[in-house]
């Protein structure tokens, strides 16, 4: 398995579980403020590559990082969403202020 | 063998268990032949339901959880009901964003979600006593 | 979180709901990382329970089974207990190959199978009130 | 997906499903026995190299399969299985009487 986090320059991106769940998301809701505490991060991608459920407290994590990043534009990217992500992104309005990558 | 089943699972309201209902509601289900997409459906809609009881009604206390499932034709009945604290404003709380932990990260998404991905969603409540939430969803339309 | 939890999962004795019964209990013992052999173990003893409430203890009819499972520490504890037509000589129904339904091929390895995969098997059972089967596992020994 | 039943002259092959418990071991029975009543059958091979769970309801089922089959020598093969199956097979005897083919 790879690291969940990985930073470089001042982007760091979340490799995220196969469920994003409410256990799962707390834990890195927990673990990435402590990085962008410690760290220069002006950029957050989460890679959706490996997951295969997510709910809404996937959706509230996503959220609370825009807004610890100061909601600036282009602050949040999203990679590897597979069409029920994307639905999920979708209806929550998280597309708004997300910048989608098609490659990681 | 006729189509229609019952079950009823009853669990402690541990973060752990919030799969285990998912995937027992996916293997329940199964008999009816559902989609990829129509599972998925169903284990978002349940997750929503069981993670509020866990954090809204019993606010991180372990007490039980019960989830009931029936399925009769093409239609599966599904309801999450806890005894916690209720709620007292119930088209409120399912209002898009509306939610009362914002602290937890909490995105008020939850009803939406449930009723985006289910054919019906009835929430009956009494603040103090608890709360059932009832949902229903056609499978292979 | 502490590792205790519990959960009680009431059914039809519909043999389509033998698939869900391993699964739901698979499910629940995750939180003590069981290798694939112990799930597999796990699986197979509790398939062997169900399915003799299906086939001796109800004979077919719809009837209600209901399974326990609680964890504690590094052991599992799983019941499965039925209202049905009760067995008379526990000793001798345990005894491998012993069947009283040849006609249905059943094997009689139904409880040598669950004392050969889990750590102890007690039997329970009333005739004319019904059965239960104890079994406890240690995970990750 | 491949056929379940297969027949090479005098020979049926049994592709197992993935899983082998109660009402699959009752349909396999149902319709092997359908099966061995239209065709002059001498050998029976259960290939097990889709299956990844079994009880004992397909223990019974193979040696059902054992009896109909007149109880001679070599009349039941099987092949592809995993250590899991042959845990199985072993507990329960079935191996006094069945051989076990490598190559399938
Ligand atoms: N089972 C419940 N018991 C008590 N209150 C609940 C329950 N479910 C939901 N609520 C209330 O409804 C609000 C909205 O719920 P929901 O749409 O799921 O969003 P979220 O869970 O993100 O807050 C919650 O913030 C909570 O106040
Ligand atoms: N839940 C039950 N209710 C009534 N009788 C049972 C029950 N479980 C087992 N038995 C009896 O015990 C016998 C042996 O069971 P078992 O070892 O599982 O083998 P099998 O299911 O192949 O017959 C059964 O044939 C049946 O007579």
């Amino acid at each position: 398995m790879k690291n969940r986090f990985e930073i470089q320059g001042n982007c760091l991106t979340v490799h995220l579980p196969r469920e994003v769940d409410h256990p799962a998301a707390d834990e890195i809701r927990r673990e990435s403020d402590n990085i962008l505490r410690k760290n220069y991060i002006r950029t957050m991608v989460f890679d959706f590559s490996e997951t295969m459920f997510m709910d809404s407290s996937g959706i509230g994590m996503i959220m609370g990082r825009y807004r610890a990043m100061g909601m600036r534009g282009n602050c949040i990217r999203v990679t590897g969403v597979s069409v029920y992500i994307e639905k999920l992104l979708h209806l929550s309005g998280v597309y708004k202020f997300v910048e989608i990558c098609r490659e990681a | 063998m006729e189509n229609t089943n019952e079950m009823e699972l009853i669990f402690d309201s541990s973060p752990v268990n919030e799969g285990l209902a998912r995937v027992t509601v996916a293997a329940f289900c199964t008999q009816l032949n559902p989609t990829l997409e129509e599972v998925a459906d169903l284990k978002t809609a349940v997750s929503e339901a069981v993670t509020n009881c866990i954090i809204h009604a019993y606010e991180g206390k372990v007490c039980k959880i019960r989830l009931t499932c029936r399925l009769a034709e093409k239609a599966l009945w599904v309801d999450v009901e806890d005894q916690g604290v209720g709620i007292s404003d119930i088209r409120q709380a399912m209002e898009p964003l509306f939610t009362t932990k914002p602290e937890k990260d909490r995105s008020g998404m939850g009803f939406t979600f449930m009723e985006a991905f289910m054919d019906e969603v009835k929430v009956e409540s009494q603040v103090g006593k608890g709360t059932i939430v009832h949902m229903k969803k056609v499978i292979g339309r």
